[in-house]
C-alpha cells in the first residue's frame, strides 16, 4: 500500500478525530459533572445542526460564524433543561434518568421530523469542497478549520474548569451535592449552568458538522454512541480524554477502514471501547473514582 | 487465656500511596474475650479492620484465625470462616426492610428462607429493634442503622465480632443498653473486637484494650493500665481525660 | 439582642412530621445548645435554618430579616454557617481545594489568604495533608477539614451538628476548646447539637431540650445541667 | 416451594392474579386478529421484560444491550431450524446455552475488573454493537441481506416446529410469560432472591455478609440472557425474518426496557404492567392520530415522548407501586 | 385458522379500501413519504385517464420498524383493507406479507428488492418490483451498451457498496451473475461499507488508490452524496461512475446538495417511460400538487400498485381477498408509467417484465439516456474533471 495513501488517510482520521473529539466533550463535561449520561446528547447535535442550516439557507450565514450564537442558543436550550426536567432526577437511580432522557430525545427527534421533514439536508459554503495540498496529500480544507476550532474550544473550556472560581464550584457540586449545598454553593444554578456549558459544545460541534455530513432528524443516536464510545475512552469527565478519544476513533475507524473491511470498522472503535472498559476502565486520561 | 487465641495479627502493614497507614501492628484476640483497639482520629483503627476482614490485602504480616491464615481471603470467605463485621460508614440495604436486612445474614447459615426470617427476628429483638422490623432501612435513625449493622452481622453466626464505633451517637443511656447486649452475647461464647471512642463503652467492656497511633501499636494492655499510660494520656485521651 | 429568631415551626418529611411549632431565639455572641435524643429533629432544624429543608409553617428571621424559604446559598452569603452532620466534605477534592470551596462565598472573596493561615494554625493536621483527596482521610480529619472548610466562608453564626461524633477523647476536646476559642475570639454566635450533653451544657449560655420535634424545655446551660430529668435522659446519671 | 411462592402474598392480591390470568386464557376468543395481535406484543414485551428486570431489578446490574441476547437466541434457532432442520424446541436450548455464554462473557469480563453502574451499561451496549457489525458479515446467516424463515400457508398450527396461527403463539408465550413470573417469584422468595437485593442496594456490605457477589451477579446475568434468549427465537419464529440492523439495535435494547421501567423496575408485576401500559399507549395514540386525521409523520412518536416524559416524573418508581397501593396489595410481587 | 368468531363481516361489494403502509417516520421516512405519494396522487389520475377508481386510501405508519409495519398491517386489515399496498423495505415488506397472506388479503409489493419474499411460496402477495438479481442482471446488461454506446471499455473497477439488506442482496448478485455477463473489466476491489457511515474519505481513498476506470456504487441516498463530495475533495476521476441499479445518483436532494457535481454520473435503474401517456399526465399532476419535488421510480411504482389493485377490483367486481388476488393474478396492462413490458405477475406473483433504463443526470437532473428508444438525451462521457466544471 502506498505510504502517502496510509498518511493521507491517518491526517484525515485525526482530524475528524479530533471534531468528533469536541462533540464528545459535551458529554463528558456534563457527565463529569452532573453524573447524568446525556442520552438526548445526538438529538441535541441535531438541533444545532438544523439551526445552522436554517442560518445559512435564510440568511446565508456561515456555520463557522453562526455557531457561536448557537452555541449561545444550545446552552439557553441547556440551562433551561436541566433545571426543569433534569434537576429533580439528580439522585434518582441511573435508568429512571435513563428513560427521562431517552424520552427527551424521541421528543427531539420527532419535533425536528415535523419541522423540517424527513430530507437530508446541508450547508454548501463554496470552500466545502476544497483540499488544500501538502506535499503529497490532499487534505480536506473543512477538516482542518474545525480540527482547529474544535482544539481551541477545549482550551478554553479546559482553562475555565481548572482555573476560574466557577469551574472549580462545579467540580465541588459534582462531588457532594450535599456539601456543596452547605457550604452555600448555588448547586441548582451551578448544574444548570454546567449542562448549559456542554451543550454549548455540542451547539457549537453540530454546526461545524454540517459542513462535514449531511443533517437528518435521526442522526442522533449514532452520534450518542459514538460520543460515549469516545468519552469511555478518553475518561468520562477528562477534557483532554475526550480529544484524545476522538482522536483515536477516528484514526482506529480510518486505518481500520483502510486496511480491514470499511463497514466493520465501527467495529474496531468498539473493540478498543471494550479493552479500555476491562483494562482501564477510569478511560485513558479519567482519574479513578 | 487458652493456648491458641482466636485471632492472631502478627506485623501487619498498609500504606496508601506512601502513607502508611498501618505500620506493623500485632493484637491477639483470646477466644471468649472483649478486646478494645482506640487510637485517635487516623491512627489506621479502621484500615486494621479492613485487612481483618479480607477488603484490604496487608502489605506485609500474617492473621490467623484460629490455626488458618486468612491474611488475602475475600470478605465472604472472612465471613465463612466466622468473622462478622460493622463498618463505621453504615451500608445498610436501604430498600430492604430492617428484618430483610438481618434475613441476607441470616442466610448464611440457614437453608430455608423461612428459618432465616425466624432467626432475623431472634436477632432483632435482642437489639431491641423487633418493632423497626418492617420499616425500610432507609428509614432508620443513623443510631438505629448502626444497631442494624451489628444485627445482620451477628445473624451470620460468626465467632469473632468486629464492631467499628457502634456506639457513636448513642446517649449515655443507650450506650449502657448497648453495653448490656454485648455482655451477655459474649457470654453466650461471642468474641468480640472493638473500635470505640466512647470511652464509657470501652472501660465498661473490654478485658484488654490496644492503643493504635500512626498505625502503630503504642500500649497493649487491661483497660486501667493502659488509661493511665502517658503515652496514651498524651496522644488520645488529652490531659484533663474525665471518663 | 436576638441574632436568629424561629418562630412556629413546622416542617414536615413527606408525610411525617419532624418539627412541630419549634420557636427559639438565639442571641448575637452566645452559644446555644441544643439537645435530645436520636431523631428528635436535631439536625432538621439546623437544615431548617440553613434553607436546605422549606419550613411549611412558620418564621425564621436572622438580624431582623425574613429568611425562612431562602435557597441555601442565600442563607450561607448571610454568614450563617454550619458544619454538618456527617462532615459532607468533597470526597475527590483535595484538601486545599475543599478550604477553597468554602471560601466562594460572596462575603468571603478577598479574605481567603488570612483565613487559610488561621485554618491552619488551628488545624496543623490539615495543613501537612493539603494535596491528600480528602476522602481519604480519617473520620477526625475529615471533621477537621470540614470545621475548617466552614471557617473560609466568614460565618458570625456556625451551627454545629454532631461535631464530637466518631471522635478520639483528646479531639473531642480539642473540639469544643476551639468552639469556645472561636467563641471567645471572634464572637461567633454557635449553635450546638450535641450527643456529648454535658459538656455542651457546660458550654452553652442557653440550652432547649426537644423532643419529638418539639420544644420540651429550656433554661440556661447551667440550669440544665443541674435538671434531674435532664441529667437522667441524656446523660444516664 | 408452592407454600413459598405464595408466603406472604394477600389473598386479594391472588385473587386479581387469577382474573387477569383468566381474562388472559380467554381473550383470543372474543378480540379480533388486530387485537390479539396486540395482546401477543404485549406479553413479548412482558416477557423480556421480565427477563431484563432479573438482572436490572434484581441484581441492579443496568443493561442496554439486551438486544444482543434477542439476537443471538433468534438466529441460533433460526439457523439450526434452517440449515439443520432442527427443531425450535431443540434449537431454544443451544439458543439459550449460546446467549447464556455470551452474557458470562460480558459479566465475566466486567464484574472480574469491577466495572459497574454507568460503565458496565455502555460495555453492554459497545458488545451489542459489535455482535451487529459481525453479523453484517456473517454470511452463513446472510449478513446484512437478512435470514429469512421458510413461511408455508397457516393451515394447521404445529407447535413443534412453532409454526402456526397467530393464536398459536399467543398460548405458547403466555404459558411462557406465566412461567416466567412463577420463575421469578421463586428466584425473588429464595436465598438467591435476598443476595441479589444485597448486591443491588449495598455490595460492599453484601459481600461481608458471605456473599459471593461476583457469583451472583453471573448467575443473574445467566439468567437473564438465558431467558432474553427464549424471546429471541420465538421472535425468529413469528415474525420469519432477521436482520441484524434491526433485531441487535440499541433502539431495541431500549424498546425492550421502557416496558419495566415504566412499570416499576425490581418489582415482578412492573414488566408486565409495563408491557400492557406501553402497548397500549402506542396502540390508542395511533388510532387517536388516525381519527383526528392528523397525518403528520412523528406527532405520534412524539407524544410517545412526553407520555414517557410524564411518568418518569411524576411516577419515580414505576406505575406499580402507587398502583399496588390502591389496591391495597402490601407485597413485593 | 386463527380468525375470530365475533369479527365483523367484511363487505364483499362496493368502495375498494387500500391499505397503503409506509415508513414514513423513522430513518426510511423521506422514502416511505415519496412512495405515499404516488399512491395519493393514484385516484384521481386513474379518474382522469379515464378507469374507474373507487377506492377509499387507508394510511399506515411502519415507522420503519418491523414490529410495527407488522402491527400496523394488523390494523389495517382489521379496520377493513381489501388491499394492502407498501413498503418500501423488504424487511418490513416480509413482515407484512405474512399477515396478509393469512389473513387472504392481496398485498402488492410497490418497493421492496430482497428476491426471498416472492420466494416463499405466497398466494395473496405480489410484487411490481424487480429482485436484486433482476436488477443487477439488467444492470449489467446496460453496462455494455453504455461501454458500445461511448466508445469507452473500462478494464478495471471498483465496486461500492453499503452493506445494508439492500446492499448485500445486489452485491451477491452480482459476484453470481457478473462471470455470465462476459464483462469487458476485471473488478479490483470491493469496498463494503456502513449504512450509518458519516465519512468515506478512507473509502474512497482506497478506492481512488487502485486506480479504476470505473466505479460501480450501489448506495442509498446520504451516503451517495458522501461519496460524491468526497471524490471531489479528493480528485478522484474515474471515467465513468454507473451505478447497477440503487438509489441515491437520481433522487431529489441529490441534485440539490451536490448541484453540478452531480451531473454525468450513470445509474441503471428501473424508472418511468417518459415516453407513456401516462406518465406525463402523472407527471402533471405531480408537479401541481407536489412543488419542487423529483418525481421519481418510487412515486411511479406506488402509482402502478394502486392502479393494478383498482383494475382488479374493477374485473372482480368484489372486494373479496380471493376474487381480488385471482383478479390481480390475471393483470395484463400493456399501456402503464414504468419502463418495460407489460405489467404483469407470475405464478409467484412477481412482476417479471420490468426493464431498467440507464439514466444520467444532466443538467442536474435525471435524464434517460439508454434504451435509444425512449431516451431524452445523449450520453456524455467520459465523466468531465470536477474542477474544470462550469
Ligand atoms: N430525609 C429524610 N426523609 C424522611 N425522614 C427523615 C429525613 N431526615 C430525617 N427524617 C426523620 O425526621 C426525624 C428527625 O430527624 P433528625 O435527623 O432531624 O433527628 P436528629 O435529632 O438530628 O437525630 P440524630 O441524633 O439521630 O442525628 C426522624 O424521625 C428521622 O427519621
Ligand atoms: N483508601 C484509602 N486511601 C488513602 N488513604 C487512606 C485510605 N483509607 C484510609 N486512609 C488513610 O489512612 C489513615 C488511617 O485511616 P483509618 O480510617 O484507618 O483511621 P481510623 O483509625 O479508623 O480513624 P477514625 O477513628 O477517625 O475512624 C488515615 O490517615 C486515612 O486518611
Ligand atoms: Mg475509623
Ligand atoms: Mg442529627
Amino acid at each position: 500500500m502506498p505510504a502517502d495513501l496510509i498518511l493521507t488517510v491517518a491526517v484525515q482520521g485525526i482530524l475528524t478525530g479530533l471534531v468528533y473529539g469536541l462533540m464528545a466533550l459535551g458529554l463528558s463535561v456534563i457527565f463529569g459533572v452532573v453524573r447524568v449520561v446525556n442520552f438526548a446528547h445526538g438529538e441535541m447535535m441535531t438541533i444545532a445542526s438544523y439551526a445552522a442550516i436554517v442560518a445559512f439557507s435564510a440568511w446565508n450565514i456561515d456555520p463557522l460564524i453562526s455557531m457561536i450564537p448557537i452555541a449561545v442558543l444550545l446552552f439557553a436550550l441547556g440551562y433551561a433543561m436541566q433545571s426543569v426536567l433534569i434537576n429533580p432526577f439528580i439522585n434518582r437511580p441511573e435508568h429512571s434518568q435513563f428513560i427521562l432522557l431517552a424520552a427527551v430525545a424521541i421528543i427531539m427527534v420527532n419535533g425536528l421530523l415535523m419541522i423540517f421533514g424527513p430530507d437530508a439536508r446541508n450547508v454548501l459554503v463554496d470552500y466545502a469542497l476544497d483540499s488544500i495540498e501538502v506535499g503529497p496529500l490532499l487534505i480536506d480544507k473543512v477538516r482542518v478549520i474545525t480540527a482547529v476550532l474544535a482544539l481551541v474550544i477545549t482550551s478554553g473550556l479546559f482553562a475555565f474548569f481548572k482555573l476560574s472560581r466557577t469551574g472549580k464550584a462545579i467540580r465541588a457540586c459534582a462531588d457532594n451535592h450535599l456539601g456543596a449545598l452547605v457550604i452555600g454553593l448555588n448547586i441548582k444554578h451551578l448544574y444548570a449552568l454546567t449542562f448549559g456549558i456542554g451543550s454549548a459544545i455540542v451547539g457549537a460541534a453540530g454546526a461545524m458538522m454540517t459542513l462535514l455530513i449531511d443533517t437528518t432528524p435521526n442522526i442522533g443516536p449514532v452520534f450518542t454512541l459514538q460520543a460515549f464510545v469516545i468519552v469511555i475512552i478518553g475518561g468520562l469527565g477528562s477534557m483532554p480524554g475526550a480529544l484524545l478519544g476522538g482522536v483515536l476513533i477516528g484514526l482506529s475507524e480510518a486505518m481500520s477502514g483502510l486496511f480491514f473491511a470499511p463497514s466493520a470498522k465501527t467495529m474496531f472503535g468498539v473493540a478498543i471501547l471494550i479493552l479500555v472498559l476491562l483494562f482501564r476502565p477510569q478511560g485513558l486520561l479519567g482519574r479513578k473514582a | 487465656m487458652s493456648a491458641t487465641p482466636l485471632l492472631a495479627v502478627t506485623g501487619i502493614s498498609k500504606s496508601f500511596r506512601g502513607l502508611r497507614a498501618v505500620n506493623q501492628a500485632s493484637l491477639t484476640v483470646p477466644q471468649g474475650g472483649i478486646v478494645s483497639l482506640i487510637g485517635p482520629n487516623g491512627a489506621g483503627k479502621t484500615t486494621c479492620f479492613n485487612m481483618i476482614a479480607g477488603v484490604f490485602n496487608p502489605d506485609e504480616g500474617s492473621i490467623m484465625f484460629g490455626d488458618r491464615s486468612i491474611a488475602g481471603l475475600r470478605p465472604d470467605q472472612i465471613c465463612h470462616a466466622g468473622i462478622g463485621r460493622t463498618f463505621q460508614i453504615v451500608k445498610p440495604f436501604k430498600e430492604l426492610t430492617a428484618l430483610e436486612n438481618v434475613i441476607v445474614g441470616a442466610l448464611r447459615n440457614e437453608t430455608s428462607t423461612r428459618a432465616a426470617r425466624k432467626k432475623a427476628e431472634g436477632v432483632l429483638d435482642q437489639l431491641g429493634m423487633l418493632d423497626k422490623r418492617d420499616q425500610p432501612a432507609a428509614q432508620l435513625t443513623l443510631p438505629e442503622r448502626k444497631r442494624l449493622e451489628v444485627a445482620r452481622a451477628l445473624a451470620t453466626d460468626p465467632k469473632l465480632l468486629l464492631l467499628d464505633e457502634v456506639m457513636a451517637g448513642l446517649r449515655p443511656t443507650e450506650t449502657d443498653q448497648m453495653v448490656a447486649v454485648f455482655r451477655d452475647l459474649n457470654r453466650k461464647g461471642l468474641t468480640i473486637l472493638l473500635i470505640e471512642h466512647v470511652m464509657r463503652a470501652v472501660m465498661a467492656l473490654s478485658q484488654h484494650v490496644v492503643v493504635l497511633h500512626h498505625g502503630q501499636v503504642i500500649a497493649d494492655g487491661a483497660p486501667e493500665q493502659v488509661v493511665r499510660d502517658p503515652a496514651v494520656l498524651e496522644c488520645y485521651l488529652g490531659e484533663e481525660a474525665e471518663v | 439582642m436576638s441574632s436568629l429568631v424561629l418562630k412556629d415551626l413546622d416542617v414536615f418529611y413527606g408525610d411525617a412530621q419532624a418539627l412541630d411549632g419549634v420557636s427559639l431565639e438565639v442571641p448575637q455572641g452566645s452559644i446555644v445548645a441544643i439537645v435530645g435524643a436520636n431523631g428528635a429533629g436535631k439536625s432538621t432544624l439546623i437544615r431548617t435554618i440553613a434553607g436546605i429543608e422549606t419550613p411549611r409553617r412558620g418564621q425564621i428571621s436572622y438580624k431582623g430579616a425574613q429568611i425562612g424559604g431562602l435557597p441555601s446559598y442565600k442563607v450561607c452569603n448571610l454568614g450563617i454557617g454550619q458544619v454538618a452532620e456527617g462532615r459532607q466534605i468533597f470526597p475527590s477534592l483535595s484538601v486545599m481545594e475543599n478550604l477553597e470551596m468554602g471560601a466562594l462565598l460572596p462575603r468571603a472573596r478577598g479574605k481567603e489568604k488570612a483565613t487559610l493561615e488561621e485554618v491552619f494554625q488551628l488545624f496543623p493536621r490539615l495543613a501537612e495533608r493539603r494535596d491528600q483527596l480528602a476522602g481519604t482521610m480519617s473520620g477526625g480529619e475529615q471533621q477537621m477539614l470540614a470545621i475548617g472548610r466552614c471557617l473560609m466562608g466568614q460565618p458570625d453564626l456556625i451551627m454545629f451538628d454532631e461535631p464530637s461524633l466518631g471522635l478520639a477523647p483528646a479531639v473531642v476536646q480539642e473540639v469544643f476548646r476551639i468552639i469556645r476559642l472561636l467563641h471567645e475570639k471572634r464572637g461567633l454566635t454557635v449553635i450546638l447539637v450535641e450527643q456529648n450533653v454535658a459538656v455542651s451544657l457546660k458550654l452553652a449560655d442557653h440550652a432547649y431540650v426537644l423532643e419529638n420535634g418539639r420544644i420540651v424545655m429550656q433554661g440556661s446551660g447551667q440550669d440544665l445541667l443541674h435538671d434531674d430529668r435532664v441529667r437522667q435522659a441524656y446523660m444516664g446519671l | 416451594m408452592i407454600a413459598r411462592l405464595l408466603d406472604g402474598v394477600p389473598k386479594r392480591a391472588l385473587v386479581l392474579l387469577g382474573l387477569l390470568l383468566a381474562f388472559l386464557l380467554v381473550a383470543p376468543l372474543f378480540v379480533g386478529n388486530y387485537i390479539l395481535s396486540v395482546l401477543i406484543l404485549v406479553l413479548y414485551f412482558a416477557y423480556t421484560g421480565q427477563a431484563w428486570n432479573v438482572m436490572m431489578g434484581f441484581a441492579g446490574q443496568l443493561s442496554l444491550g439486551h438486544s444482543l441476547y434477542v439476537g443471538l437466541g433468534a438466529y441460533t434457532a433460526a439457523a439450526l431450524y434452517v440449515h439443520f432442520g432442527i427443531g425450535p424446541w431443540v434449537g431454544v436450548w443451544i439458543a439459550i446455552i449460546i446467549s447464556m455464554a455470551a452474557g458470562l462473557v460480558i459479566g465475566f469480563l466486567a464484574f472480574r475488573f469491577g466495572i459497574g453502574g454507568v460503565y458496565f451499561a455502555l460495555l453492554t451496549i459497545a458488545f451489542a454493537e459489535f455482535t451487529r457489525v459481525g453479523f453484517d458479515h456473517f454470511m452463513w446467516v446472510n449478513g446484512s441481506g437478512g435470514f429469512f424463515l421458510p413461511v408455508t400457508q397457516y393451515s394447521m398450527n404445529d407447535p413443534l416446529n412453532l409454526r402456526g396461527s397467530p393464536m398459536m403463539f399467543y398460548y405458547i408465550l403466555l404459558a411462557i410469560t406465566v412461567l416466567a413470573f412463577i420463575f421469578c417469584r421463586w428466584l425473588l422468595t429464595g436465598r438467591i432472591g435476598y443476595y441479589w437485593l444485597a448486591i443491588r442496594e449495598e455490595p460492599e456490605a453484601a459481600q461481608t455478609l458471605g456473599i459471593n457477589i461476583f457469583r451472583y451477579k453471573m448467575i443473574a446475568v445467566a439468567i437473564s440472557s438465558g431467558m432474553t434468549a427464549l424471546s429471541g427465537v420465538f421472535f425468529a419464529f413469528y415474525y420469519n425474518n432477521l436482520f441484524p440492523e434491526q433485531i441487535f439495535s440499541m433502539n431495541r435494547s431500549i424498546e425492550l426496557i421502557l416496558g419495566p421501567i415504566i412499570g416499576g423496575v425490581g418489582s415482578l408485576f412492573g414488566p408486565i404492567l409495563g408491557a400492557f401500559v406501553l402497548t397500549a399507549l402506542a396502540e390508542a395514540l395511533n388510532d387517536i392520530m388516525v381519527a383526528l386525521g392528523y397525518e403528520l409523520p412523528g406527532v405520534k412518536l412524539l407524544f410517545y415522548g412526553f407520555c414517557l416524559l410524564a411518568v418518569v416524573m411524576w411516577l419515580p418508581n414505576g406505575i406499580w407501586p402507587p398502583l399496588r397501593k390502591w389496591l391495597k396489595l402490601e407485597d413485593r410481587s | 385458522a386463527g380468525t375470530a368468531p365475533f369479527n365483523i363481516v367484511k363487505a364483499q361489494t362496493g368502495k375498494l379500501k387500500i391499505g397503503s403502509i409506509h415508513p414514513r417516520s423513522g430513518f426510511q421516512a423521506q422514502l416511505g413519504i415519496a412512495c405515499q405519494r404516488g399512491i395519493d396522487l393514484a385516484p384521481k389520475v386513474l379518474q382522469q385517464i379515464g378507469i374507474k377508481a373507487d377506492v377509499e386510501i387507508m394510511n399506515a405508519d411502519t415507522e420503519s420498524n418491523v414490529d410495527v409495519a407488522r402491527a400496523r398491517a394488523e390494523k389495517l386489515i382489521n379496520d377493513g383493507a381489501n388491499v394492502l399496498i407498501g413498503a418500501f423495505d423488504s424487511g418490513q415488506s416480509a413482515a407484512i406479507a405474512q399477515v396478509a397472506e393469512q389473513k387472504g388479503v392481496p398485498y402488492i409489493i410497490n418497493v421492496a428488492a430482497a428476491p426471498q419474499i416472492t420466494e416463499q411460496g405466497y398466494k395473496f402477495v405480489f410484487r411490481n418490483f424487480p429482485t436484486a438479481p433482476m436488477l443487477v442482471g439488467d444492470g449489467l446488461n446496460l453496462m455494455k451498451g453504455v461501454f458500445e454506446k461511448s466508445g469507452i471499455t473500462p478494464k478495471t473497477a471498483v465496486f461500492m457498496h453499503v452493506n445494508d439488506t439492500f446492499g448485500q442482496a445486489m452485491a451477491g448478485a452480482i459476484k453470481a451473475m457478473a462471470p455470465r455477463f462476459n464483462l469487458p473489466f476485471q473488478i479490483v476491489e470491493t469496498i463494503s461499507y456502513d449504512p450509518q457511515a458519516k465519512d468515506l474519505s478512507v473509502e474512497i481513498a482506497k478506492a481512488k488508490a487502485t486506480g479504476a476506470e470505473l466505479l460501480m456504487p450501489v448506495t442509498r441516498l446520504n451516503d451517495a452524496i458522501l461519496m460524491v463530495r468526497e471524490m471531489v475533495k479528493q480528485r478522484w476521476e474515474p471515467k465513468i461512475v454507473m451505478s447497477p441499479g440503487a438509489p441515491g445518483f437520481y433522487e431529489g436532494q441529490f441534485y440539490k446538495t451536490l448541484g453540478k457535481f452531480s451531473n454525468y454520473l450513470l445509474t441503471n435503474v428501473p424508472w418511468y417511460n417518459p415516453r407513456s401517456g401516462m406518465t406525463q399526465k402523472l407527471l402533471d399532476e405531480f408537479t401541481k400538487s407536489y412543488k419542487g419535488e423529483l418525481f421519481e421510480l418510487n412515486v411511479g411504482f406506488s402509482f402502478e400498485a394502486v392502479m393494478v389493485a383498482v383494475m382488479a377490483h374493477n374485473a372482480a367486481k368484489s372486494t373479496a381477498g380471493a376474487a381480488l388476488a385471482d383478479a390481480i393474478r390475471k393483470t395484463n396492462i400493456t399501456d402503464h408509467v414504468m419502463a418495460g413490458g407489460p405489467l404483469q405477475f407470475d405464478a409467484k406473483g412477481q412482476n417479471v417484465n420490468i426493464k431498467s433504463v440507464t439514466l444520467q443526470n444532466l443538467d442536474q437532473r435525471p435524464k434517460v439516456v439508454l434504451p435509444l428508444d425512449i431516451a431524452e438525451d445523449n450520453l456524455t462521457l467520459p465523466l468531465p474533471s470536477w474542477q474544470k466544471r462550469a
